[in-house]
Parts: C-alpha cells; structure tokens; sequence
C-alpha cells in the first residue's frame, strides 16, 4: 500500500457518514433474537451464556485487554473470531474483548486460544474487570504519572479476583493521569488518580518569546494566572493553583512536571449504578504515594490491602462504597489502618456536607 | 528492529496480566514511531515524568475535530514521535466488529501510523495512536472511504456511546444501540464543527444497571425504565431458593425501598413503592421481570471534576418514550443546546451552567415542568425567589 | 414601689455577677439525687415519675404556656408550685412550664389547678410538644407574619396530640416570624416560616434624610444594596435580594412588608437529636400561604393534614423526617397532595446535592 | 380599663391552647404600655403588617448588650408602646426557680415594664418584653442588686443554655447545668461587653438526644457522651418483651449501625460498632445504661440560615473529659475565639469562617488533630492542597 496523494485523497474522501450501521457488525444470533433475550447464567469468570426467548444461546467468553493494542495482535483476535465466532468480536465498555458463539463446544477452545495469544479469560460476575485508564506517560501532556504501566501492576498483583477468586460484588477499578479524570475514575470502587502537588515553576525570560499571555491566563481554570506586566510574564496565585497542569499545555516556560513530588492518591467507594444505593463518588482514601516506576509496588499494595479489607468484611452483593457507609469512614479508616490526614477534609466548596454533624459515630 | 534498552518497561512485561509492553514492542518491529514511543516511555520512566507537548490545531479539512495534536518535547532525542497525534474513528453503536470490517482499519493504520491503537477511548471511540500531520488528510480519505467517519473532540458533540442494550442484554428497556447510531448520524455536523462553549456528550444505558456509567459521564444520560409492574414467577423464586440463595438476606433486605416480602414460599412486590433500582431483578434475572410501558429517564450534566467538582447526572425528565425517530428527545435536546449556548461562558459544561442559572430557567427554556422525581428533597433555605407570574397563585 | 432616682441606681447597681447559682433554685429531691437518676416511665401525656437509685421519686406535671406570661398569671403558677411543689418551678427548653414534686398524690391536684388557671397538661412522650416560637407582630420589626397567633391557632387545632392522642414519635412543632429564624425552626418536625415575597419598595426623597447609606448598603446580607449617587439614595438589585427585611430595619424609608405579599412557607422534616438518624434540616413543603388573621385558617390545615399524614403512616418511633426519608420525598408530595413547584428545587448555593443523580426513584 | 376594641384579636382567646391574647389583656389590666401592645397589634392583625421600627442602641451603663431597642412606628397613636424595649434577664442554669426567687423579678417589671414576658427568649433568657428608656437603668439597679444579671445580645457570648442534665434525667454524661453555669460566670465580661465579629452561643446537651437543640442553634455546641459499653440488664429486656414491646422492630432493626441481636432471649450489642446514638437507651431506659468513661464532644458552628444557608454543628473534637473547672474546654475554646475574632469579617460567624478559611486552619490553631470522626465522609474532588511541610512526609 502507498499513501495517497493528496488530490487522491481529496477525490475519496467522504465528509459526515458516521460509523457503520452496527447492523452489519452483529453476530447472526443477535440479530435473530434482538431484543428477546430472556436471561443469563455466569458460567465462570471467563464465561457466561444469554438464553433468549426463542430458546436460542449466546455464550460469550470475555478475555482482558491492555487497551494499548498493536494491529498484529489485534488481527491475532479477529483470527480467533474468524475460527470461533463465524467472524464477529465485541469490545466491552471496560475495554474487554468479547467473543460470542451459540456453540458450547467453543467456549474452553477460544478461551485457549486467546490465553495463548497473551489474553486471559475473566471480569464476569462479581470480581474484578478491567481497569478503565488513561493515557499517561505514553501520550498525555498533563500525566502526572503513567498510567498503563501502573494498571498492569496492579493487575498482576490482584489478578485472581480478574479470572478466578470472587469478590463479594463487581469491583471497578480506574485510573486517571491527571485530575481532568478521563473515565468514569470518579464513581469507581477503587481508583487511582495520578495528581501534581507544587505550584509550577515559571521560565519568565522564555514567556515572552514562547507565549501568549491572554491565552496562557485564560487556560487557568481556577483563575490562578494573571499577567505580570513589570516580567512581561505572568504570575500564579498559590492559593488558587490546584496544579492541573493546564498553563503548562499552552505556555512551555511554565513548568508543572516535578517527579520528586508527582505521584497518585486512591480514591475508594463509587460506582455508577443505581441498584440498592444511588451512584457515588470516590472518596479520598490515600492523598498521596510518590511516582515509584516501573512498578509502583506502594500503590500495588495499597490498593490490594483495600480490596482485601472489602474481601473479607463486606456481605455479599456489597459495593465497596455500600460497605464503606454501612460500616462508616471511620471504621474504614481503622480497618484498613490508611492515614487520616488534613487532606482528607474537604475544603473545596462542597466541604460543608462532609462535616460531620451528627453526635453518633463510631470511635 | 530493537532500538532502545528498556530495563524499566521490561519490567512490565512480566506477570499474568497482558502487557501494553508487549503491545508496544510488537508495533515496533514494524513502525519506528512505535519504536521511538519506547525509548520516550522508558525515559519518562527513569525521570518519573512525561516528555509531551501539547497539540496546536491539527485535523483534516472541514473538520474541526476527531484529531488530538501532540508533539514530543524530545523531537530530536526521539524523531518518530516528533508528531504523534492521535485519530479517532467513530466506533459502531454497542462496539460489535465484523472481523473483515475491523481489519480494513488495521491495514490502512499500518500504512499511515504508529501500528498502536486504544480500543477504545474512555469516551468509546477506536483511537489510533500516533501518526504525523502529514498523514492525516490520506488516512481520513481511506477511512472515509470504506464507511468510516471520525469521532468527536475539542468543544463538539463528542461520540454518542452506549451499553450493548438489547443486542445480548434481557434489561434493555430501550434500544441503546439504535439510539446511540441515530444520535450520531442526526448530528453529525454538530461531531465535525466545534460551535459549542464546551464539550457535549451524551450515553445511553439501557436501564438503571448503566453499564455505560453514563451518570458519571454524560451530558445527557439516557437511562432506560419503565412503569408497570415486576413480574413475578414464583416457581422459580423456589428454584433460586432451592439453589442455595438467601432471598431474606441477599434481596428482601438489600432492597433499598423495602417494598419486598418473602415468608420462605412467596415473593411479593409493593410495585408502587419500588424504586426501580434494578437490585433485585438483576439478582434473579430467571424469577422477575419489568413489565409494562418501556421508555427512558432523562439526565442531564454529569462530567470531571475541574473546576467545581464532578458532577453525576441530574433527573430532569423522569419519564420519556423513546421509539424511532425519536422526535420528541431531539426537540428536547435541541433546546437544551440552545439554552446553553445562550447561557454558558467559554469552556462551562451544561450542568455547571444549569448550576449557575439555577434549575428553573433551565426548565422553563426547555418545558418540562418541576416533579419531585427531579430531586433528592426540597431546598432547605427559605430563600427561595418569586417572579412577578408566580405572586397571583400560590406558587 | 417607686422608681429609684439616678443615685440611688447607681449606688445599688451590680454588674458582672451572672444569674443566680441553680443549686438555689432546685428542689431538695434534686439535690440529693442529682446524678443519680436511674429511670424513667411516662405516665400520661402531661406527667412523668423519674425514679433515682436511691429509690427517691420525683413527679413532673407539664403543662401548656402561651409563652408570652403576663405578671399576674405567673404569679397564678408560683401559687401551685408553692401549693404543692414545696416552691419550685422550671420552664423546659421548649417553653412549657414543669410543676415537680415527690408526692404522687400531688400529681391530679397540680393537673387540675394548672388546668383552672388556663394551662392545661401535656407535651411529654410521643405526641405534640409546645410550638417553639419567635416575637411577631407583638414585638419585632422584620415580622413578615405573627407568631403567637400562629402558634395560637394551630395549636388549638392539633391539641389533641399534646394532650391526649399518640404520634409514632416525638413530633416539634415551630414558628419563626422571617427568615433570621430565631429558634430552631430549621430543625424542626414541621415549621412555619413567615417570607417577604417582593423586593422592598424605596421612597428615594426620605432616604438622605432619615438613612446612612453606607450603612444601609452594609446591612444587607447578600450584598444586593449599592449606592445610587443620583438619586442621593441606594438601589437594590432584585436578583440578588431574598427579602429579609434588614435593610428597612436601618432605613425607614425602604419598605418591605407587604400586606397582599406577606405570609408564611412551610417547611417538615427536621429534628435535632441523632437517635437513629442524624440531625436533618427541614425541607420546604408549601412554599406560601398567604397571611389570614386573626386565625390563618389555611395555615392550620396545612399543617393538621401533614401531621394526620404522618399518624396513619408512619412506623412507631420514626420521627417525621425518618418517615419521609423512608418513602422519599415523591411520595410525600403524592400522599399529602402538596403542589411541587419551582420554589422547591434548590437554587441556592448547595442546591447540587439536592438533584437527584440517580436512576432509581418512584412514579 | 379596655382601651381598644379588639375583634380580630379576640377570636384568639377561644380553643383549649392558653391565649396570648389573655396574657396581654391581664397585663393591660394594669399597664398601658400592655394595653397599646393589644392596640397596636389589633391594627397589625387588621393591616397585616407589623408596627415596629428598629432599634438603635438602649443599654444600661458599662454594658453593651442585654436590652432591644424596640420604637414602634405609630407613637402618636399607640404612646405606650413608643419605647417597647426588651430586657433579658439571664435564666439560672436549667430554669429552675424557687418562687420566691422569680417573684422579686415579676414584682420588678409590674413597677418598671409591662408586666408581659417571654418565659423564655429561644436563646434561654427570661425576657421582659416592653419598657421605656429611662426605666432600665433603675430596672437593672433593682434586678442586679437582688443577684441577677443582663443576658447577652449583639456581637458578645450570648447567654449560654443547657438542657436539664444531671438535675432529672438518667442520660446524662456531663454535669450541663454546671457548665453551663461556669462558662455564664467566668465569660461575663464577654456577655457584657459586645467585642467579637458577631454573636458566639454556647449549648450543653448531656447526651446525643440533645433536648436543648444545641446542634443547630449554638455556635459551640457541648454534647455528652461515654466511651465504654452499653450495660444490658437482661432480666428487664424480658420484662419489656413481656409488657407488648417489639423488640426486634422497634430496637434491632432501628439501630443504624445494625450493632444489635435479639433472639427473642438475650439482647446483644457489638459495642465497638455502636454509634452511641441513643435510640435503644432511651426506648428501653430501664434496660440499658452506658457505662465507662464520661465526657463530652465538642461540635461547632451552628446558625440560623441568614446568609449561607442554616448550618448544624461540624464535630470538631470527638471527645474531650469535662470536669470541673474544665480548665482543657476552657482552654480550647478560648482558642477557638482567638482564631475567629482574628480570621472573621464583620457579622460572620464562626461557622461561616471555617467554611470560608477550611477546618485545617482552624484545627491548627486550636490544636486538634485531624481525626475521621470529624467528618460524614472524605473529600470526593482531587484538589487538595498541600503545605511544604508536608511534601516531605507522605501527609
Ligand atoms: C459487557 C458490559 C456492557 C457493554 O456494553 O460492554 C456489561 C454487561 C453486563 N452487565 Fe454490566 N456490563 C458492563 C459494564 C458495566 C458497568 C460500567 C463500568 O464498569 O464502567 C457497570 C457499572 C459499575 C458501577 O456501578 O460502578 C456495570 C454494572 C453491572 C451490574 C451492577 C453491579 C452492582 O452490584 O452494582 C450488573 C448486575 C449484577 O452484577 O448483578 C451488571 C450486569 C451485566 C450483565 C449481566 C447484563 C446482562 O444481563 O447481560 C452483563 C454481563 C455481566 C458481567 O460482565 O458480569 N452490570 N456493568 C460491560 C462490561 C464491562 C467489562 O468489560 O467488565
Ligand atoms: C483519549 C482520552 C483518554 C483515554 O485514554 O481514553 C482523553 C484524553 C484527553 N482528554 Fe479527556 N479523554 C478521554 C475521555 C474523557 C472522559 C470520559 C468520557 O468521555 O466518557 C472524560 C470525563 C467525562 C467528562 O467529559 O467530563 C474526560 C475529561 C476530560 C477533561 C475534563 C473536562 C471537564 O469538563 O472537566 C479534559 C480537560 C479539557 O477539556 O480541557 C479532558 C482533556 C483531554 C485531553 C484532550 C487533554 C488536554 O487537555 O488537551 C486528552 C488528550 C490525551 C491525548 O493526548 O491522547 N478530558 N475525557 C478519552 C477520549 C477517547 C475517546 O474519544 O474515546
Ligand atoms: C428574642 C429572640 C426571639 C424570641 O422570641 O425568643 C430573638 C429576637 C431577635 N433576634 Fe434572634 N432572637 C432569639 C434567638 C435566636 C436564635 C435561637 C437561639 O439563640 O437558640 C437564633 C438562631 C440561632 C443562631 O444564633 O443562629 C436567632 C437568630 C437570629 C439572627 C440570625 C443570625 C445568623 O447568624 O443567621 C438574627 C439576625 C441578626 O443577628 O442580625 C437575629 C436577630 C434578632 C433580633 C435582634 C432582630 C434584629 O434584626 O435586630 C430580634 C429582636 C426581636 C425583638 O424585637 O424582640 N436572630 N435568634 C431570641 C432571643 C431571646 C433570648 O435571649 O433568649
Ligand atoms: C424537659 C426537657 C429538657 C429540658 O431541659 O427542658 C426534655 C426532657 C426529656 N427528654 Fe427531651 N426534653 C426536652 C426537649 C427536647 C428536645 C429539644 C427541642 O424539642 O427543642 C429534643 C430534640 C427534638 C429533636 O430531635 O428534634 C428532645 C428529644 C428527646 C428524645 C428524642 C425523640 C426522638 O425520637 O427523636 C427523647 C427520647 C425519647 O423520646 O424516647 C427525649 C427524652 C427526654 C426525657 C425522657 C429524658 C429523661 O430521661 O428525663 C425527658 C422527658 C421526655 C418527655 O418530655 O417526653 N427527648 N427533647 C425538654 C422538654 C421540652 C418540652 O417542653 O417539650
Ligand atoms: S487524565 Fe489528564 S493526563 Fe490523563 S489522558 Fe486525560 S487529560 Fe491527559
Ligand atoms: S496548574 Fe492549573 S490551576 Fe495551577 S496555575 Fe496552572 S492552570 Fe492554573
Ligand atoms: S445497562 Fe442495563 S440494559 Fe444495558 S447492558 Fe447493562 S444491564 Fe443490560
Ligand atoms: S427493583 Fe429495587 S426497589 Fe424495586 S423491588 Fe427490586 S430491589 Fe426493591
Ligand atoms: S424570626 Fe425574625 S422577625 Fe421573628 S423575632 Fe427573629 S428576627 Fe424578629
Ligand atoms: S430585603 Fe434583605 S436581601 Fe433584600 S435588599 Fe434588603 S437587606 Fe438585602
Ligand atoms: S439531652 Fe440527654 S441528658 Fe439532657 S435531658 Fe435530654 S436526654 Fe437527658
Ligand atoms: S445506641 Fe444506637 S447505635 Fe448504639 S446500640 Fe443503641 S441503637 Fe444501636
């Protein structure tokens, strides 16, 4: 294949199509039984099968994914789909893969193959899915720490709740880079959200040259920049700096990255559904745990010792937040010996809410 | 093809979970953008910080998205990621694949980028990650040209996602897949051509489940329900008990509205009292069942937390049908869109504006009358303000 | 009597020295068993027995007050304490006055002489308690309504549950004339809330007479005043005023009663205790009824019909906030008939926690 | 001697409730000052308004507070209501008279006031509603002499309340009516002598009952509780079984924290996870009692909803021993005006300061560490701040 030139590309190129009608991508059985689908059973953590009205099966074997794909590999699924699933594939909205076929018989030979493709069968039922991530180090500007190298630490280390131990319900694990928290990282069980913590520094003598100072200022979502005439630069008010990063994206001089003092806080108890209780935020857990490539073994152990705690003292069919609230924060903060700290006490707007005000708690 | 030492990264290749190690390595035998992305990641790994600027305006002609510019501040250290944008391509509704269709993609994204894709972004578009501006006009020409369009960014409509609905899920009170593609194909100008103060996005799940978390990151967050009854097939409550279920413990007492009743034989509902949170039919999908009118719940403003704190999405339309063309929610999203555009600031997201105008002029632009299924409870203040229409009633 | 003279104030005057020591003002049961108290039983709604470990008895008589006393009548109420109290009273933190005494035969005897002096018996246990109460009319200038004639007529109306019939729990009544809401009608069962509905009216030619301006601009709480240097006056910014009323307190020319205008919101399930649940703040249920002297029939019915709600539906021991909580506030609306109108819904600073962000709600 | 026709006023002698409208008819069988209150407000009640002006600034000598100026707006037509001042008179701790005692004070007003009161103001004063200027120096002469006091008013300490405590009630863990009278006594000058931003109310509760309300309408707000176990007499569970209660319904399942059992024999309490509450203890007080340590915990900031909306409480210390002197409380509090009196604007209180400032610079400056009790639940955006003191620690 050669790149087209681009008058080619002008004569092919189409404006305003949209995607493909999904129509054309669905498995034959779907489109039969659309709609009619009457209940499922969880066959294992890698398994599972939809029973239809008609009396018609879909079993569906969902493996993990890194997210961060290469063609060659992905092409190694579709070659499973081809051989298993009459050429059909789903990804899942925590970036799984799905293969699906009416054959029984199939659902232990594509689980194989994809495990030998490097992608192993889990994240039905109640464990753990996918981690929903970010991008990182690996093409964010603004990333206060990577962002796959710390999901694959983590998933290594609490793998068997992915594809074998079962938790007392669905657990969602998320990581974002920054505080723009791309993701649902905000609602997740347990999350990891990556954060600056010192004012950028300013290069004023390259201000002048680099930026614009109007946009610089106005890409301060907290106001914090305003124009320092006297420098020709600008200057950040520290009590307003939040340190999101976002002058830094349009002004290089500006510097936010400071990998003494980068690093990420845990955030535990949210999740997005409405069943039993409404749908949460995270919650701080663990304001801070230093960047500590490629493995980042405090926060794997962190977020494990959590997941364990919920483990064992949950009840069934209990959310990491559900639990939390029966038991009460300050319950969880002794059960899991975290750190109660200053940070922990909100002091942004909405912090008068959190104080307690009630003479009942626990000691 | 290996060019760098990677002592760190090669950490992350040991251990049972796929590696994007491997991924990454795998691209590289054949793309040097994908090599050099290593070399830049391993470095970033040893000085614990990344080595990106930010984008400047790239994208392709009559278009004012689907493109994130982003550059190396290493260019010279690593030259195959001196441009390194990314694409997203607009996945089908529910994120099905025709093998042969998806491979199409892979063959021209080998041709014109990296070799490395995210499949898929957190907002649900197939992104290809790292190609050169030069390759975006003739990469888009392909993709276009095999039926394929490119998603949303900057102050747009972003790509419409939603939970795979009734292709493969009983609970599916609404056809999310069909809603999704015809939201997306309806506004597609909207997708192309940024006009917007902010981002827009919407999600549609198909019941309160939300497998698409679209409370926690939506615009606008369809959510099916219905009104009507939960059927109940009482031989085979008997047989989840019989199975070992608890149904004192695991659903009677984790109702949240105790509207349920079991006395070891039968299982009652108080459907006038049940909430519809969806706790119970999930838990014994073979036994219960909605029955009656389907339609959605209408939620507006969920987003991140910059600058004043996340938001989850908002009940403003407790109850609407939504059957092809689905005239009625576009008119109403329509006015939505307008109001906010008329009411918001650069870079305020709907919900945030909605907070600063307050509720009421949100629902009065858009006519939907205040229920008490909008909120959690009344205000708390007796502060509350009266337009000269409202003194004659009692209002 | 006579007034004293000038000197002879002077040389009598103490100051700083505090109310009396209570140690002289307790009964001699009290004394003795001061701490130690053991238990408790109601014995009808107007009288109780504490029991202390010593065995000692102490019975209490509740009876109703008007709170506004005049002299002579509490003078009538000295008479029985010292009839039959061995000379002691106390009033409750709710205004009721307690006739206490170790002779059980007492207890019929203060019952009815507190009756025959026009204060009938009742308050204790399940059931009404005095309606907490501001000044009104009979004294405050910001008064957007009354208050002992509010509290009058409605509980006239309800008083079978002070003095007779049961309710699942402890149910507070409450009454504040404006929006200072002095008592603690925000954490009340139900309360009344008299509202100023229009921004004040201003006479422009009287206030460089009669007003200071930057203290008139000063007064008000949420900065809606501004000077008019024109008019050598202020002018009030209409979005920003809630009708308080300060700024006419400072500045007689500016007007904000209202006559047409002027009434009263209502507002239901508060409490203070955190038995259970925690302390909650009352949420607007009516947000207007207009001012209907001298007996505000509307008012009373308003508040008859949510109480007779709560007796036939609520569960034993479940405050009127915790029966709320429980079936949710829309199906509040729908039992009690009550309107929901845009003055419901939060605009205020904290309204966000008040939208409900969850799929899960009734019809 | 009837002055006016009251019709309006008199429909609201009739009904069981005592009238307020005899109260006043009583006193204005003596006063004329009571007699034009019943004019004035027949007109209000006719008129639907209020008659008052404000206040501007009555007192008595050395004193800053204590008395409301009150003037009403119709002095030509009500003269005995042209001056309406209110005078407080500071209650005794738990508003226990001796007769005789509060008979020198009635007999006082008859001379000097209306002879019409406030038993009492909701702050806890006794209120003297209704005398001119010129009587409260030699009102105040005759009341102080015979050992009573002014209450506070303005931007001073206001009179400190409590609820009956110790003197009657089996519940409670502190001695409130001592502290309340400590703190009257050793802050008088701040009662007097109004010098802070604005108002500071203290209120004692001896347990999480709090029938004095101070969770909602005291800036310091004082509430007993234990640190130990609740002794459960089982002997007398039974006997409440016995006389009809539902133990299961209306005890077990009330608990909030689901702490209880009841196995229709014994009644058990997993004291570690016992919220103290109060709920069992008060619905079987024969049964239960707490045991162990007594003290108190300290929560702050409560206020009416002028301007930020009405605030309860905040725990600030979840407990703190009160013994007398109660030098420790002392202490803190003392620190907490400090701190307020040095962040505050004018007419903010404290709780409105630390909404403002943020808890960690108040419980820096009063020393108390941070501890979750404090709070419902941690912060939910990622936007916290960070001292240089603490990037060094893992804080
Ligand atoms: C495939 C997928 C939809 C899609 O369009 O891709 C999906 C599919 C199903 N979900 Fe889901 N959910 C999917 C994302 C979600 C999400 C969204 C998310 O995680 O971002 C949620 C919300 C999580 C939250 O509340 O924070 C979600 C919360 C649930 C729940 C509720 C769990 C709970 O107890 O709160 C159920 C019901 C259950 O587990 O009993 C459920 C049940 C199901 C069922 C059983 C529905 C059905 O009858 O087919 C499906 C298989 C269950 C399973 O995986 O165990 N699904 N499910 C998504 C798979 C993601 C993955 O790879 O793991
Ligand atoms: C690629 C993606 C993350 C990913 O790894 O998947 C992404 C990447 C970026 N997001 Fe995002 N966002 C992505 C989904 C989200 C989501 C999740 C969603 O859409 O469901 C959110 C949270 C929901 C929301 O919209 O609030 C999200 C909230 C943000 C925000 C915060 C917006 C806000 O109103 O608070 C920013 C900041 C901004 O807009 O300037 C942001 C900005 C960005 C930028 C453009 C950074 C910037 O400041 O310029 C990132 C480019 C990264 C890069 O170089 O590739 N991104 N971003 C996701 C889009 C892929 C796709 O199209 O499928
Ligand atoms: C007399 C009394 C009402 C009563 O009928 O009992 C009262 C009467 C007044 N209060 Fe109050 N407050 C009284 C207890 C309260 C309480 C309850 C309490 O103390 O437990 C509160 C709510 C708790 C609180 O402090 O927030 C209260 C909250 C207010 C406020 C709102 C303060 C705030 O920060 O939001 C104001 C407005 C102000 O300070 O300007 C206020 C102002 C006033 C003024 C001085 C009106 C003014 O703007 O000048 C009233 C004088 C009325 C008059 O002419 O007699 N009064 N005020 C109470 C004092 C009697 C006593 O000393 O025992
Ligand atoms: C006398 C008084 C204290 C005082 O210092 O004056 C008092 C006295 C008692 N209270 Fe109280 N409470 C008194 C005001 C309060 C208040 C404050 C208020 O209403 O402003 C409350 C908080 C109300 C709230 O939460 O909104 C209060 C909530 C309670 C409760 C909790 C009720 C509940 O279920 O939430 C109990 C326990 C109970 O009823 O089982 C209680 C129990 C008691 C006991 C049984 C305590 C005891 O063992 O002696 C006393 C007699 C109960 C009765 O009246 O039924 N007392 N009680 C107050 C009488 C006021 C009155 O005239 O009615
Ligand atoms: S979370 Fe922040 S750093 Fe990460 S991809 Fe999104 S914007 Fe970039
Ligand atoms: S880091 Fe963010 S908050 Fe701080 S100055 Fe820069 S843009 Fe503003
Ligand atoms: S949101 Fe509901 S309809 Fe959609 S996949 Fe999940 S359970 Fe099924
Ligand atoms: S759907 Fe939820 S509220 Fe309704 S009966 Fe089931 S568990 Fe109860
Ligand atoms: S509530 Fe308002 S009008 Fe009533 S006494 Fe208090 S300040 Fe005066
Ligand atoms: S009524 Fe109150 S809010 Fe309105 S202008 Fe006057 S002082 Fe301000
Ligand atoms: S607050 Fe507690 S200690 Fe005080 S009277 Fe009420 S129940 Fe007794
Ligand atoms: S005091 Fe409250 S939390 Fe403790 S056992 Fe009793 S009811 Fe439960």
């Amino acid at each position: 294949m050669a790149w087209l030139t681009d008058q080619e590309a002008k004569a092919k190129r189409k404006t305003d199509i949209g995607p493909p009608h999904y129509s054309k991508m669905l498995p034959p059985v779907i489109t039969k039984n659309y709609g009619k689908w009457k209940y499922h059973e969880e066959l294992t953590p890698g398994s599972m099968v939809h029973v239809a009205e008609s009396g018609d099966k879909i079993y569906t074997v969902r493996v993990a994914s890194p997210r961060i794909l290469a063609t060659a590999n992905i092409r190694a699924m579709l070659d499973i789909a081809d051989k298993y699933c009459d050429g059909y594939i789903r990804w899942t909205t925590r970036n799984n893969v799905e293969f699906m076929t009416s054959k029984e018989e199939n659902v232990p030979l594509i689980k194989k193959a994809a495990e030998a493709a490097g992608y192993p069968a889990g994240g039905i039922g109640a464990g753990l899915s996918n981690m929903v991530h970010t991008q990182g180090w690996v093409h964010c500007h603004g990333a206060a720490s990577d962002a796959s190298g710390l999901v694959k630490a983590i998933m290594d280390e609490v793998f068997p709740y992915f594809n074998e131990k079962r938790l007392p319900a669905k657990t969602r694990l998320a990581l974002a880079c920054c505080v723009n928290m791309c993701g649902a990282v905000h609602c997740s069980d347990i999350a990891v959200v990556a954060i600056h913590r010192k004012v950028p520094t300013i290069d004023h003598d390259s201000v002048k040259n680099l930026c614009e100072i109007p946009t610089t200022v106005g890409a301060c979502p907290t106001r914090a920049i305003s124009p320092d005439p006297a420098k020709k630069s600008v200057k950040i008010n520290a009590d307003k700096c939040m340190y999101c990063g976002n002058c830094f994206t349009v002004c290089p001089p500006i510097n936010i990255h400071n990998p003494e003092q980068d690093g990420v806080a845990i955030v535990v108890g949210g999740k997005v559904g409405s069943l039993r209780t409404g749908p949460k935020f995270s919650k701080l857990a663990i304001p801070y745990i230093k960047n500590n490539p490629p493995r980042w073994p405090e926060v794997v152990s962190a977020v494990k010792s959590i997941i364990d705690t919920y483990a064992k003292d949950a009840r069934k069919h209990e959310r990491v937040g559900e639990w939390v609230e029966r038991i009460g924060w300050e319950s969880f903060f002794k059960k899991t010996g975290i750190e109660f700290t200053y940070q922990h006490i909100d002091d942004f707007t909405f912090a008068r809410d959190t104080f307690r005000t009630s003479a009942a708690f626990k000691w | 093809m290996k060019k760098y030492e990677t002592p760190l990264l090669d950490e992350l290749e040991k251990g049972p979970w796929p590696s994007f190690v491997k991924e990454i390595k795998t691209a590289a035998t054949k793309s040097e953008m994908a090599n050099d992305e290593l070399g830049q990641l391993e470095k970033s790994y040893r000085d614990k910080r990344g080595y990106w600027k930010h984008g400047g305006i790239v994208g392709v002609l009559g278009y004012g998205g689907g493109v994130i510019g982003r550059y190396s501040s290493l260019p010279e250290e690593f030259p195959g990621v001196a441009h390194f944008h990314t694409v997203r391509i607009n996945q089908p509704s529910g994120m099905y694949y025709k093998t042969d269709s998806l491979r199409t993609i892979l063959d021209l994204w080998d041709e014109y980028g990296s070799g490395l894709t995210n499949m898929h972004g957190s907002t649900g578009d197939m992104v290809l990650l790292g190609c050169r501006t030069e390759a975006l006009e003739p990469l888009f020409a392909e993709v276009s040209s095999r039926g394929w369009d490119l998603g949303g960014s900057g102050s747009a409509l972003r790509t419409p996602a939603c939970c795979l609905g009734q292709s493969r899920c009983e609970w599916a009170n609404i056809d999310t897949m069909d809603i999704c593609n015809e939201l997306t194909q309806t506004y597609q100008d909207y997708v192309h051509r940024p006009a917007w103060p902010y981002k827009f996005k919407f999600k549609i799940a198909g019941c309160a489940i939300d497998c698409v978390a679209s409370i926690a990151r939506a615009d606008c967050s369809v959510i099916g329900t219905w009104k009507g009854k939960i059927a109940v097939d009482q031989d085979v409550v008997k047989d989840y008990a019989k199975a070992g279920m608890n149904i004192t413990e695991e659903i009677v007492n984790m109702c949240p509205t105790g509207c349920m009743s079991y006395d070891g034989k039968e299982l009652k509902i108080d459907d006038t009292n049940c909430s519809r949170c969806m706790h119970c039919i999930s838990k014994m999908t073979k036994a219960l069942r909605p029955t009656g009118e389907k339609g959605a719940s209408i939620l507006i403003g969920s987003k991140a937390p910059i600058v004043v704190g996340s938001l989850l999405s908002w009940v403003v339309v407790p109850f609407i049908k939504m059957e092809p063309p689905y005239t009625e929610f576009k008119a109403l999203v329509e006015k939505m869109w307008d109001w906010w555009d008329d009411n918001a600031k650069p870079r305020e997201r709907i919900g945030e504006v909605i907070e600063m105008k307050g509720m009421r002029s949100f629902l009065e632009a858009i006519g939907v009358p205040p229920q008490p299924q909008q909120v959690f409870e009344p205000r708390k203040d007796p502060f509350f303000f009266w337009k000269e229409e409202d003194l004659n009633g009692n209002k």
